[in-house]
This record gives C-alpha cells, structure tokens and sequence, in this order.
C-alpha cells in the first residue's frame, strides 16, 4: 500500500537545537574519549501532503527522502575531512496540499524549528510558495517533486531544482509522435490549470506548432475536475489525432478512464504524472496504451560506466541498488520517479555538503552551484546565471507506455529510443 | 449538432443528481430555516459509505444506496440533536456555525481516517451509443432513481400527515407545538431526510466520479445555487434547479472555456437573488 | 480623569493590540513575528467583518472577496505595473471600497441566508473570474520578483516593513470599530440589526448606511490584502478567494463576542492562538480540524454570545472595560 | 391643514383594503380611527407614512405631496409612528431605543443632544426607572409606552398611534390617554389614533372617522359618531347585549 | 371536581422568577379568569401550565395526573390547549389550513368537520379569508383565527391569553357570547382579558394575581362586587 505509515517523521517540537550533540558515541560523559568523533545533527525541514489533492505523489516522495535519510543515518553519517559525522533529522508537517499552509509551516520549519536546510513540499504550486519562504529566511532549499520553470526566473538565489523543468516535459512526446506517424497533424492539448501544467503543455505547443503540427483544441480544467465529460465532448467535436495534457495523478487518472468510457478514437495520448505511477495500472483497459513522461524508470540505466563514458563524476547507489531499498524498507511497494525525486534531493545535498566539506549553507551553496555529476536518477547540474538561478538543466525525461504483456499490464519505456525497452503501441487499441 | 446534443444529454444526467443533492439542502433550509453547512461533508460521506459497502461487503451499488439512505437518515438525526437543537430558535448565525463544525468535524475525522486519496466504485453498468452519442448506464439508472425520490419525497410532504407538521413546524414552531405537535421530533425528521437525500446524491455521484472526504464542497456550492434557482423548500423546484444547472454546465462549454462555467453559474446565481429571490419557481412553504 | 473613563473600552483594546505588536520587538525572534502576523492579520480581519455582522447583522459569508481582490490589484500594480507598494496598497482599499459600494446597492437588499448565500456566490463569482482573466495571471496567479524587495531593503527587512504595517491598520481597524460603535452612524447600524422595518420608520436611510457599513468592513480587508500578499511573495486564486477563510473570520467574531470592540480582537487572538497550537500538537495534528470544529461547537452551543458578551452578561460591572 | 388624503386606496392581490378614502386633517387636532377589524385601519397608516405605497390617490403632509414616499423619508418630513404589534429593538437598551428616535427622526440630532432628549420623553411616558434594562424584556404595557416614547423622540408634527391602548388594563388606560392629551396639549403634536377601547376614545378624539371594509362610512364628533346607526351596526354592536351579558 | 390543578408554582425567564408559588383549580366545565395588573404573571402561567416554560417549583395536574414535566405537544395531545399572546398563526399556510393544524391531536382529528363548522359560524370573517395566508390577515382577524384554531383541538381545558386584543367592540361581545356556548357544552376554560369587567361577567371563578402571586380568588359575581378589589386590583 502507498500509505503513509513508515516515513513517520520526527515529532514537530523537538527540533531543539541543529548544532546539539547526540548521543551516538559514548562520549557525553568524558570529554577525553573520542575527542575527534564530533557529531552535526543537521534538520532537514519539508512539508508532506499527508492529505489533500498531492497525496499520492507526495507521500512517495517522502518515502524516498526518509529512505535516503535512513541510509546515510545507518551508515553512521556522512564524514567530513575533518572526521566530524554529520546526521540528519526531518522535521516535517502536513501541508494540506494548500498553499497557505504550506507558507506558515516552511515559516515556522525556518525559524522556530531552525531547520538548516530545506527540501520542498510536492507540487510546482506548493513549491514555488515554499521558494519564497526560503528566499526570505535565506535557507538552502531543493525542490524536488517541482518542475515549473517560473519559479527559478523570479531572482531566487538559494533554491535548486531536482527535477527537469516542465518546458522540456513533453516536447520528447512530440519528437515520438512524429517519429511514429508523420501523417498525424492534429492535436488537443487538455490539461491542468497549475503552475506545472500550464508551463509543460505552453512550451510543448510552440515546440509542435514549430514542427507544423495544427493544435485543434488548447484548454484547461481546474484541479478540482472530476467530471470531464465537456472536455471529451470537445475532443469528439474537434476530431484530433493525438491528445496530449493532463496534470497531476488525480486528474489525469480519471481524464483516461472516462476518455475510455466514451469510446473516444484517437491514436496517441498523453498524459502528465500520472502514467509513470505504479498505481496507475489500477485503470486496467482504460490504461493500455497511455504514454507518460518519466523523471526516471527503473529500467532506466544510469551506471557508474555511463558516467565514464559521459566524462561525469559518478555518485551514489545504482538504480537496482535503490528499487530493492525501497521495496524493503515500504512492503513491497514498487518505486515511482516521485519516490526517486525524494532520494536524489537527500543526495544531492549529501554532495554538495562532501564538496563543500561543511555545513556552512554558504559553501554548501557554493558546492550546489557547481555540481555536475551523474546519479541512479540522471545528470544533475544547475543554472547559475541571474535569469534562471536553480533551474536544472542536466536532467532529462524518459517516456514510459502502458502495454498489455505476457505477465500482465506493465510499464515500458518507449523513448527515447537508445533506452527504450519496448516498441511503442501505435495507434492506441 | 451532435456535439451540443450531446453536452446536454451529459448536463441533464447529471442535473438529475444535482438537484437530490440541492434537495436536501433546501429542504433543511426551508424547514428550520437553517443553512446546512455539513451538507458537502454529508455527501461525502454518501459516497464513502456506497463505496465501503460495494467494495467490502460486495452489495450491489444501487442496493447499497438503501443502506446510504438509511444511514444518512439516523445520522441526519444524530447531528441534529447534537449540534442543531440547541440552537435552533438562536440567531441565524448560530446554526450556520453549528452545522459549519459539524463540517469541521467530519472532514477532520474524514482524512484522518480515510487520507484525501482520491477513491473509485469500480462499477460500470456498460454504455450505449445512439448515433454518435455515448450514454453511461450507471448515469442513465441515476436519473431514474431521482426522479423517483423526487416524488416520493413531495408526496410525503404534501400528502401526508408527517409532512403536513414539517410544515408547519417550518412556520411557526411554538404554534406548531401547541397544537400538539412534537417538534423537536419533526425537526430531527426534517434534517434527516435532508441528510438522507444529500447521501444518496453521494452515493449515486460515487457511481459514476472518483471522490475524496473533501469531494462534497463542490456539490454543496452547487446545492446553494440550485436551492435558490428552484426557490427554497420546494422538491419539485429543486429538480428543475439541477436540471437547469446541469444544461447550462453540459452547454457553456460549446461556447466558451469550461473554466468560465463557474463564472456564470455563480453570476446567475446573484442575478437571481437579486431579482427573483422566491426561485424561478416561486417557494413553496 | 473622567475623560479617560469614558475610553476605558478603547483604552484596553488598543494595550491589547499594542502589546501583540511589540511582542517580536521584545523576543526579537522571527517566529514570534510571524505567529504575532498571522494573529494581528485576523484581528484585524475580524473587526472589519464585525462593523457588518456585529453592528449591523448582516452575515457575510463571503468577506474574503475584499481581502483577495484588494490583494489581487494590489499586487498586480506592484508586480505588473512596478508601482510602490503604498500606492499599491491604497490601490487595493479602493478596490475592495468600491466593490462594496456596488454590491451594497444591489445584494444589501437581501435579508438573513440570502445575503450570507448571494456573498458566498460573490466570492465564488470573483474567483472564479480572476481564475479566468490573464492580466492577473489566469489560474496560476502571480508571483512577485524578488527585486521588488530590494526597494525596501531586501526580503527580511521586508518581513518587518509588512508587519508593521498591519500593526498600524489593526490599530486604526479598532479605533474606526471603536468610534462607530460610539456614533450616531453606529446607533443607526444597531437599530437596524434589530429591525430594519422599524428603523425605517424611525428615520434611519437604512439602505444608505448598511452600504456604508459594508464599505467601512471592506476597504481594511483590501489593504490587507495587498500586505498579505506583497509578503507571501505570490498570489493565486484559490487561496486568494478562499471561502473557509470568510468563516473563519465569522467564528472568530463569534468566539469573541459580535457588536463589541474588544471581542473580535479577543476572538482572532484566541482562534489563531488555538489553531496554532493544534497544528503542531503531536497529539492533535492528524484530527487538529476534528478537535477544532469540537471547540468551536462548543463556543456555539453553550456560550454563544462569545466571551466578551459571556463575562458582560456574567459580571455587569466590567461593562464599561468590555467595550 | 397638516394632512389631506384624498381618494386613498390600497390593493393587495385581489382583495381591495381601502377604496377611496378621503378626508382633511387640521393641525393640533386628535383624529380617532375606528372601524371593525380588517376594515383597513392598520393599511390606511401604512398608507400615509410610506410602508405601502396607494395603489390610488394621494396624500399631501403640510402642504406637500408625499404619496409613495420612503417611511424613513416621512420620519424625516416629521410623521411618527408607533406599531399595533409593538416592534422594541429588543438587544438594546430602553434609552438606546428612544435616543434612535431622536438621532434619526424630523430634528436629526447629534448623540449627545439625542440623549438628553430621550431622558425628557422617557420620564414624560414614565420609562424613566426602565432607562437601561434592555428592551426586550419590557412588558406589553412597557413596550406599547417604549413604542410611544420612540415616536415622540422624533419631535414629529403628526403621530400615528396604532392601538397603543390594546392589551393596558383599566388603570393604565386611563394614564395612556392623559399622555395622548398631554402630547397634544403641551407640546402640539397633531394625532391619529386607531383604538378598539371606545370609551377611551370617545373620551379623547375630537373628530372620529369610521372605516368598514376599506370605507369610509361615518365622519364626525363622538357623539355623531356613537349614535349612527351604521356605525353601531358595523362597529359597536348592540348596548343591549353587553348589558345583558354583564347583568346575567 | 378540579380538572386543572397548579399547585405552588414558581417559574420565570433565564434567571427572573416571575411566579412566586401560584396555585389555580380550574373546575370541570367551568370558565375561570385570571385578570391582574400588565406583568402580573398572567401569561407566564399559562406558559408555564402549558409546558413552554418548566416550572422552577411546584406541579400541575391534569385529570388527576402529574403533567409538571411534559413537554407543550403531549399536553395539547392531552386536551390542554392555549390560544396564546401574540397569536402564534403558521403565518405561511392558508387560513383553512392553519385551522386544520388545530385539529392535530388525535383526539381531535375525528371531529374536524363538525368543529369547522362550529368555527365558521363564530367567525364568519374567517370563511370569507379562508384561502388567503395567514400572515396578510388585519390584526383582528388574526385572532380570531387563533381562537378558532383552539377550538380546533378539541381541547377539554381551553386557555386563551388576551381574548379580545384588537378586536372591534361588536365582535367582543359576540365572542363571549359563544364562550358561553361552549361552556355550556361542557368545556372548561381559563381566560385571560383585559376588559375586567366584562370577564367577571361572564365567568364563574376568578383568580387575581399580582407580582406572581395570587392575591385574592373568589367567585366573579363577588369579586366584581367587592369595593376593594375593584378599586385595588382591577382599577375599576
Ligand atoms: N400585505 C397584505 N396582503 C394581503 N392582504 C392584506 C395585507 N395587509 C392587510 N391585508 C388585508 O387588508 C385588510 C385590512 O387590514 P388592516 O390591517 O388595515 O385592518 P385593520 O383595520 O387595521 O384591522 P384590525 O383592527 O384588526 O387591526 C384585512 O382584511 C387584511 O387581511
Ligand atoms: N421573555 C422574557 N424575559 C424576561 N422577562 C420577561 C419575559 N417575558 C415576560 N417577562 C417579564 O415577566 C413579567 C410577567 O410577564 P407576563 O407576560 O406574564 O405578564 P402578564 O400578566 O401577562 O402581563 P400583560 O397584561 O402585560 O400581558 C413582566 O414583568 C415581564 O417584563
Ligand atoms: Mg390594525
Ligand atoms: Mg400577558
């Protein structure tokens, strides 16, 4: 089950002090015991959608920063040159998936937890409202989970993204098409009223109208959307090839099913977030076929030999390393990219502390500013320029298809075509 | 042609269970003069209790749905002793802030112990395609069992001794009890059956939208502008109000973004208030 | 001396707000200032609200829609249009006024759950609408540059700018309850409360002076609005609109004591204090709405005059304290 | 003339409250308005200060033509009313009460001088010792006084007073109608006064005006009026008979 | 044989005591007043009697049972009924249909025809105005609807709070007149009026109350005689 049972985070109020000592050697009692073997607990603070529209992705996402966090715990701590271990520790709140919420609690994790650094909530709504808390207070923040590009050309300067921005999310969507069926020309784009989704499907319509693509319908539904039947309607009355949209997990799961439940032709669709969840297999039929953009498959293969040959620093666990972590640790539940997202953000800032050798938020500012290296996840490398602070612009989507195979409905990559695991089932059935 | 048929078809489906919903609402509030502000949570829990008794007990829906109505029935009465009575000849902003908690509560226990996960019946009864037009069954059968509340609930209300009183009680409560009439009971009856339309109205939504705990505040929306649309206390009103509603949603968006639907239904809303505040179809109390 | 007696009532509100005010000052600590915010932003949300439901009877149900179209202009002239962020503020009262004023023409007709329902379909409407017009951003709202806090000295002294600020409209919020509550004006607004026919025949031009009373409640929320906003950095409609605020307000009047001074004061404290607490409470967080829609039906149940009207009632010689 | 109603009439749906009904009013006098109920008594005030409008004919008030105009309006022009079911503003205070009367009515006066002006009235009805329990909790007597008390706080040139004897006992019948004389005598108020207490009103009225099923039907001195037999007929009924009741 | 008993009752508002330990025996078939000074109790002890406000203090007994604690409708239901002060008119429902709701016990529901009738005949007003809604109706009207509406019930103990409020002289004395008809049928009756004199007449016991106590009981034709009372209580 996705529930959020085992990623229990740290009780709210006992975030005493960042710098305290614990307890993890035995050396509280005499001073002259190991006198080297310093401890930092460092606090880590982030939001979860415990509740709330961004539930699904959201708690995945925790999981797998807790997973990492648990790892590096385990392991006694990340070690810095002059052998001080350096821990962490969560503090965490239930945001409602509410922007309003999500201001006070990153407030109070700024201030009164005096969280060291942060991480953001799920969403590129929550997260662009959480940036500005952490601009405010000056606090280094990852966003992961986050992948509208508007955030990062405010001035922001201390905030870096995990995830490839949503102006490159679907354009790989519309390079497959045509390399599928260059006959097609017409499509629909339907999608989510969010931050998010209106920054992927602007920059993927200029990108297909570049390529001479007609697009027959361009509208989008609020979150709250439940009922699509006016935007199938439409669909029907416009008579597209390929429909490309959607938004979150929510929408877009139930945008496929009644889309299936119409009996609407068309060839080719797309939709955001939601296909590359596991669960979303829970659509049956009304699944097969529907293409999503990933931030990363686990058959996606990153290796310490591909960042070789990339002439990347290689860091961190391996793909298989990680998915059977995660199974382990949250009874067999099967990773998502949300739940990558939420490891690699732990990991970039357990690098970017490495480098800096500190956990000075200005170094590790610093070490974040010039990291360029290859993880499990992808390239990770940020922006520096004023425009665009913290943009990623390493990172790079995967495609998945839904496919009705010898074992079953099951996830396949499909682009691009050097990691593709299966040919694409085109037009859809 | 066909695709404004069709957006109209779609709308009045489902304007049949927009208006059970706004039937509860106005219902309650032609009655006891009371705004009901758990009226979405209510919905909500319409939708979970189908839900529970479809996917674990594995009851056919629409045989589940007598349950919802009975359970929303005794919890209708529960809320009303323990948060409405009290109140009830207080000043009006008494009762919209003692229904508002009961809001508070049930949403509060609600994620708590159901999380804002998105839930599913998993339940189709097939589809039917005349010419170009798809029709659901589950929202076929919907319309059908709201038409049959419908009457069933204005016979009750102007063909029985029972509703003889809830009217009354409606005017005039002191009256009422002096002539002999229980009314504490009679009110306790009232919210009941409001609570019992508004879980049925869940319940049938179940069948056809995913839902969260949270999914009712938009029905409830909904429900004021209908109640007021179809005028207050009026089951008949309430129905056409949902029909009306439903039309206008299934053919704004032929014309023009569908995220301007909620611009005009709230506008026409006011404009109605302002000018006509009986309902088109005049209250009938 | 008896001069000052007679502001006995304003005299202890106004120590109240002035000691949440300096509060920060005194702890120097950033998360005293914001919890001080969020309490000052819904005294003073509060206390607007009263002048109309408190004074005038008239349940709004929609209040927000001044606050989150206030903030809206506000915000659109200081991130769009680069204007200052006084103007802008001015910008957004004015707003908030003159919407108002044309509501009050129209919707004031209405009495009792018709006017609470036609301020709900106003805010609705207005969201919805924003939610659709480009030039404020369509669904995804605004967000504001951070350059723009560097005209006034960068993000974190920006904190401070907008907290004093609210300080000083809370202020002045009371001192306008205050002074309408001692007024002809006010006088008008109760009668009417208690029987706008009756009134009407009395000599009170009812139509006139609830419009004014729903104007003096709306232009504070419209400036505030614009603080509010210009602080959190980014606006969206959603939570600029946002109804369950509009009835937070409500209880908060509620909990204090509607048709006095002091009560909403001592309602936003309390409400936001509680509220505070049950958020972060290990105990209480998962159920933290449960509990508070428990306490809250409480308050109404069994002390519903709030409890400044509940120590009024209970002890008459505070009367003249509790104002 | 302070008031001129001429062919007054006043439908609601298909039932014709008053027709045509017309008549002169001279300042300084008392004016009683009798006739059985429903016969469009209650209408006819509402009529004249502005609660309905006349579906026909007009009403002038000292020299100017009112008809239709706003009941704040008239409060304004100095026309006073009190209610047959009292309306106290029941969460405020008796003095509050009384000083809205003064704020807003014909003078308009500032709060300070409202009050000083609500102390005078309410000691003039006798409220005095009542001056702040709230008025809600005054009773039938207190409250018909409370309603007095407002309208004359408004310093009116003509009061309209809708049985404010109703429901008084006999005791405070009589002290009701020396304040009705007195308003008059001291402080030259013009007065209509609808009443069903006759002797109360025989006694006070110096012109009666007899209304039945919107109609006007008699007009005259007390004593005209009693012994027209349309009116005993309509009205009063048979003397005998209440002889005969109280001698059985 | 007292069909109504109140025996030593206190009662009152919110924290007011307005009774101060009243006792009233209504004999069977009897019409009794209750006159007294404005706010002597009059009406808080009909309220009391009838259930709307709960007795502080003391009992009341109905038919040789203890009825202190029943709630307005089971005591309607019972046969105890009141016309109250300021009318109580289901103000949204016709005429007739107000008159129906009168007929609401079950005790009454059997003779909903005949006591229709028996109304009309009283108020011949009442039938020209019977579609129309209740609240448009002049205030006269209005009461004789509610004590049409009384009768409605069936009662076996009638109370009727300021009979002739608003009512035109001709229609007082034709109302009392059937209050004597009904008395004659065997109804008893508690009456509450303002025209003292005429009360006294046309009842058979009167109870004088003063401050929430009773000050003085007797049979009308002697208290109506009595120089004292009539100067002291009843300001005649
Ligand atoms: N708003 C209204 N709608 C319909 N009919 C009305 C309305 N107001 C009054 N009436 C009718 O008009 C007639 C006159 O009513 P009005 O109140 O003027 O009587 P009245 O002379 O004051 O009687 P009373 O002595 O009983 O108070 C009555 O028959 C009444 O039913
Ligand atoms: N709701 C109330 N709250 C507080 N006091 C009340 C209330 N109703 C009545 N009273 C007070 O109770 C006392 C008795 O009132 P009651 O109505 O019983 O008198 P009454 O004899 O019927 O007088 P009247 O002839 O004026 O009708 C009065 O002094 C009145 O002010
Ligand atoms: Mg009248
Ligand atoms: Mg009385």
């Amino acid at each position: 089950g996705g529930g959020n049972t085992n990623n229990e985070p740290a009780a709210a109020n006992n975030a005493s002090s960042s710098s305290a000592d614990t307890s993890s050697a035995a050396d509280t009692s005499t001073d002259e015991a190991m006198p080297e073997a310093k401890t930092e607990t460092v606090v880590i603070g982030f939001t979860t959608s415990q509740t709330g529209s961004q539930n699904v992705s959201s708690v995945r996402q925790v999981n797998g920063l807790m997973q990492w966090m648990n790892a590096v715990n385990d392991a006694g701590g990340i070690e810095l040159s002059d052998g001080t271990k350096v821990t962490f520790e969560a503090v965490t709140y239930d945001d409602e998936s509410n922007t309003d919420r999500v201001q006070e609690l990153y407030t109070r994790l700024a201030t009164e937890d005096e969280a060291d650094f942060l991480i953001s909530p799920y969403s590129s709504g929550l997260t662009a409202a959480s940036a500005v808390i952490a601009e405010q207070y000056g606090k280094v923040m990852i966003t992961t989970g986050a992948a509208s590009d508007d955030t990062y050309k405010q001035g922001l300067t201390t905030v870096f993204q995990a995830y490839t921005p949503a102006s490159r999310y679907l354009t790989g969507a519309v390079d497959l098409l045509e390399s599928l069926d260059p006959s097609v020309k017409k499509l629909a784009f339907v999608y989510e009223n969010s931050k998010f989704s209106t920054d992927v499907v602007e920059a993927a319509k200029s990108y297909a109208e570049s390529k001479g693509y007609e697009i027959v319908l361009f509208e989008g539904y609020d979150p709250e959307t439940t009922d699509f039947g006016p935007f199938i309607n439409k669909i029907q009355d416009s008579g597209p090839d390929a429909i490309l949209g959607g938004g979150h997990f929510q929408d877009g799961s139930t945008f496929a099913r009644q889309l299936n439940e119409k009996n609407i032709d068309v060839k080719f669709f797309t939709l955001l977030v939601a296909p590359p969840e596991p669960d979303f297999a829970d659509l049956g039929d009304a699944a097969v076929g529907v293409i999503g953009p990933s931030q990363w498959e686990p058959l996606a293969a990153f290796t310490p030999e591909s960042a070789q040959e990339a002439g990347l620093e290689w860091f961190g666990i391996t793909s298989d390393e990680f998915v059977s972590a995660y199974e382990a640790n949250y009874e067999g539940e099967e990773p998502s990219y949300h739940s990558a997202g939420g490891y690699v953000a732990g990991l970039i800032l357990q690098k970017a502390i490495l480098d800096a050798d500190s956990i000075d938020p200005d170094k590790v500012k610093a070490a974040l500013e010039a990291m360029d290296l290859l993880t499990f996840y992808g390239h990770i490398k940020f922006d520096t320029t004023a425009e665009a602070h913290g943009l990623q612009i390493g990172h790079s989507m995967v495609y998945i298809q839904w496919q009705d195979g010898d074992a079953g409905l099951a996830k396949q990559v499909v682009w691009p075509i050097e990691g593709a695991t299966a040919d694409t089932l085109y037009p859809m059935p | 042609m066909d695709f404004l048929l069709a957006s109209v078809i779609d709308g009045l489906l489902l304007g049949f269970v927009y208006g059970i919903a706004a039937m509860g609402l106005t219902l309650i509030w032609g009655v006891m003069n009371v705004i009901n502000l758990a009226h979405g949570p209510i919905i909500a829990l319409g939708m979970f209790s189908l839900y529970f008794i479809f996917s674990l007990l594995g009851l056919n829906p629409y045989l589940a749905l007598i349950l919802v109505a009975v359970l929303g029935l005794l919890l209708g009465i529960l809320i009303y002793f323990v948060a409405v009575h009290r109140v009830i000849d207080a000043p009006h902003l008494s009762t919209l802030l003692a229904t508002f908690s009961v809001n508070m509560i049930i949403i509060g226990l609600g994620t708590a112990a159901f999380t804002a996960s998105p839930r599913n019946v998993e339940f189709s009864l097939g589809s039917f395609t005349v010419g170009s037009i798809t029709l659901l069954g589950t929202r076929l059968v919907a319309a059908v069992l709201a038409l049959a509340v419908t009457g069933g609930l204005y016979l009750f209300l102007y063909r029985t001794r029972p509703g003889r009183y809830i009217r009354a009680v409606a005017n005039n409560r002191d009256a009422a009890e002096l002539m002999g009439v229980p009314s504490a009971q009679i009110l306790a009856l009232s919210f009941g059956l409001g609570t019992m339309l508004a879980a049925i109205s869940g319940g049938l939504i179940a069948t056809f939208f995913p839902f969260t705990i949270l999914a009712g505040g938009v029905y409830e929306l909904k429900s004021f502008v209908i109640g007021v649309l179809g005028g207050l206390g009026n089951p008949v009103g309430a129905l056409f109000g949902g029909l009306i509603l439903g039309v206008l949603e299934g053919i704004i968006p032929t014309f023009m973004p569908t995220t301007w639907v909620p611009v005009l239904e709230f506008g026409l809303f006011v404009l109605i208030l302002l000018v006509r505040p009986q309902g088109l179809f005049g209250a009938r109390k | 001396m008896s001069g000052w007696r007679k502001y006995t009532g304003l005299i202890v509100t106004l120590l109240i707000v002035l000691l949440l005010t300096f509060w920060p000052l005194i702890t120097g600590k950033d998360i005293t200032r914001e919890t001080i915010f969020t309490i000052l932003l819904s005294v003073a949300l509060a206390s607007s609200l009263n002048i109309l439901l408190g004074y005038t009877g008239y349940v709004s149900f929609g209040h927000v829609v001044f606050f989150g179209l206030g903030g809206y202009v506000g915000f659109y002239l200081l991130s769009v249009q680069g204007w200052s962020l006084w103007i802008a503020m001015l910008a957004g009262g004015a707003a908030s006024a003159i919407l108002a004023f044309l509501l009050g023409k129209a919707i004031l007709r209405l009495r009792g759950g018709y006017f609470a329902l036609a301020t709900i379909g106003v805010n609705e409407a207005m969201r919805a609408f924003i939610n659709n017009f480009e030039p404020f951003g369509g669904p995804v709202g605004m967000t504001l540059n951070f350059q723009v806090y560097r005209d006034y000295g960068g993000p974190a002294q920006a904190l401070w700018l907008s907290f004093y600020m609210l300080a000083a409209l809370t202020i002045i919020v009371v001192i306008i309850s205050y002074s309408v509550r001692m007024s002809k004006f006010g006088l008008g607004l109760l009668a009417i409360r208690e029987d706008e026919d009756a009134a009407e025949v009395m000599g009170v031009i009812a139509p006139n002076v609830k419009t004014w009373a729903y104007v003096l409640s709306a232009i504070i929320p419209g400036i505030l609005g614009v603080i509010f906003f210009f602080k959190n950095g980014n606006i969206e409609p959603a939570p600029a609109f946002r109804l369950h605020f509009s009835i937070e307000m409500i209880v908060m009047v509620m909990l204090g004591g509607q048709g006095t001074v002091l009560g909403p004061v001592l309602g936003g404290m309390g409400y936001q204090s509680l509220r505070g607490y049950l958020l972060t409470s290990p105990l209480f967080k998962n159920i933290q709405l449960a509990v508070a829609g428990a306490l809250l039906l409480i308050i109404v149940l069994f002390v519903p005059a709030g409890v400044v009207g509940w120590l009024r009632q209970r002890f008459p010689a505070l009367r003249r304290v509790l104002q | 003339m302070i008031l001129q109603v001429e062919g007054v009439g006043k439908q609601f749906g298909g039932l014709q409250a008053l027709s045509d009904v017309t008549f002169d009013l001279p300042e300084g006098q008392i004016l009683g308005l009798i006739g059985p109920n429903g016969a469009g008594k209650t209408t006819l005030f509402n009529c004249i200060n502005g609660v309905y409008s006349p579906t026909t004919g007009r009403v002038v008030f000292r020299g100017e033509e009112v008809t239709g105009s706003k009941t704040y309006a008239m409060a304004h022009r100095g026309l006073a009313r009190t209610h047959q079911i009292v309306r106290p503003l029941n969460e405020l205070s008796v003095r509050e009460n009384v000083t809205v009367g003064a704020c807003f009515g014909r003078e308009g006066h500032g709060l300070h001088k409202a009050n000083e002006i609500a102390d005078e009235i309410m000691a003039f009805v006798g409220l005095a010792e009542r001056a702040d329990q709230l008025a809600g909790s005054l009773n039938v007597g207190q409250k018909k006084r409370l309603e007095m008390a407002r309208a004359l706080a408004a310093r009116p040139y003509l009061l309209l007073l809708d049985e404010v004897l109703a429901g008084l006992n006999p005791s405070e019948i009589a002290h009701m109608v020396s304040i009705v004389r007195r308003i008059r005598d001291e402080r030259g108020i013009t007065i209509i006064m609808i009443e069903h207490v006759m002797h109360a009103v025989m006694n006070v009225s110096d012109r009666i005006f007899v209304l039945d099923y919107g109609k006007q039907i008699a007009e005259g001195t007390p004593e005209e009026v009693a012994n027209n037999p349309k009116v005993i007929e309509a009205y009063l009924g048979d003397p005998e008979l209440a002889e005969r009741l109280m001698s059985e | 044989m007292a069909i109504l008993e109140i025996r030593d009752v206190a009662s009152g508002y919110g924290e007011v005591q307005i009774l101060w330990g009243t006792s009233i025996n209504l004999e069977e078939g009897h019409l009794t007043s209750l006159v007294g000074a404005n706010g002597a109790g009059k009406t808080t002890t009909m309220r009391t009697v009838m259930g709307l406000l709960k007795p502080w203090n003391g009992s009341i007994w109905f038919d040789g049972k203890d009825i202190s604690n029943l709630s307005a409708h089971a005591k309607a239901e019972m046969g105890v009924v009141l016309v109250p002060e300021g009318r109580q008119l289901f103000t949204d429902m016709s005429v007739e249909e107000n008159l129906e709701m009168g007929a609401s016990p079950k005790r009454a529901r059997d003779h909903v025809k005949k006591n229709l009738d028996l109304v009309y005949e009283m108020f011949p007003r009442l039938l020209e105005r019977r579609a129309q809604k209740s609240g448009t109706l002049s205030g006269g009207e209005q009461q004789m609807l509610a004590v049409a509406r009384g009768i409605m019930a069936n009662p076996i103990v009638l109370m009727i709070d300021e009979l002739s409020l608003g009512l035109a002289p001709v229609l007082v004395l034709d109302l009392f007149q059937s209050l004597k008809l009904l008395k004659d049928q065997g109804l008893t009756m508690m009456l509450v009026e303002q025209n003292v004199q005429m009360a006294l007449a046309v009842s058979d016991y009167a109870y004088v109350l003063a401050q929430g106590k009773v000050e003085l009981h007797g049979p009308s034709r002697e208290l109506a005689k009595n120089e004292h009372v009539r100067s002291a209580y009843l300001g005649l």
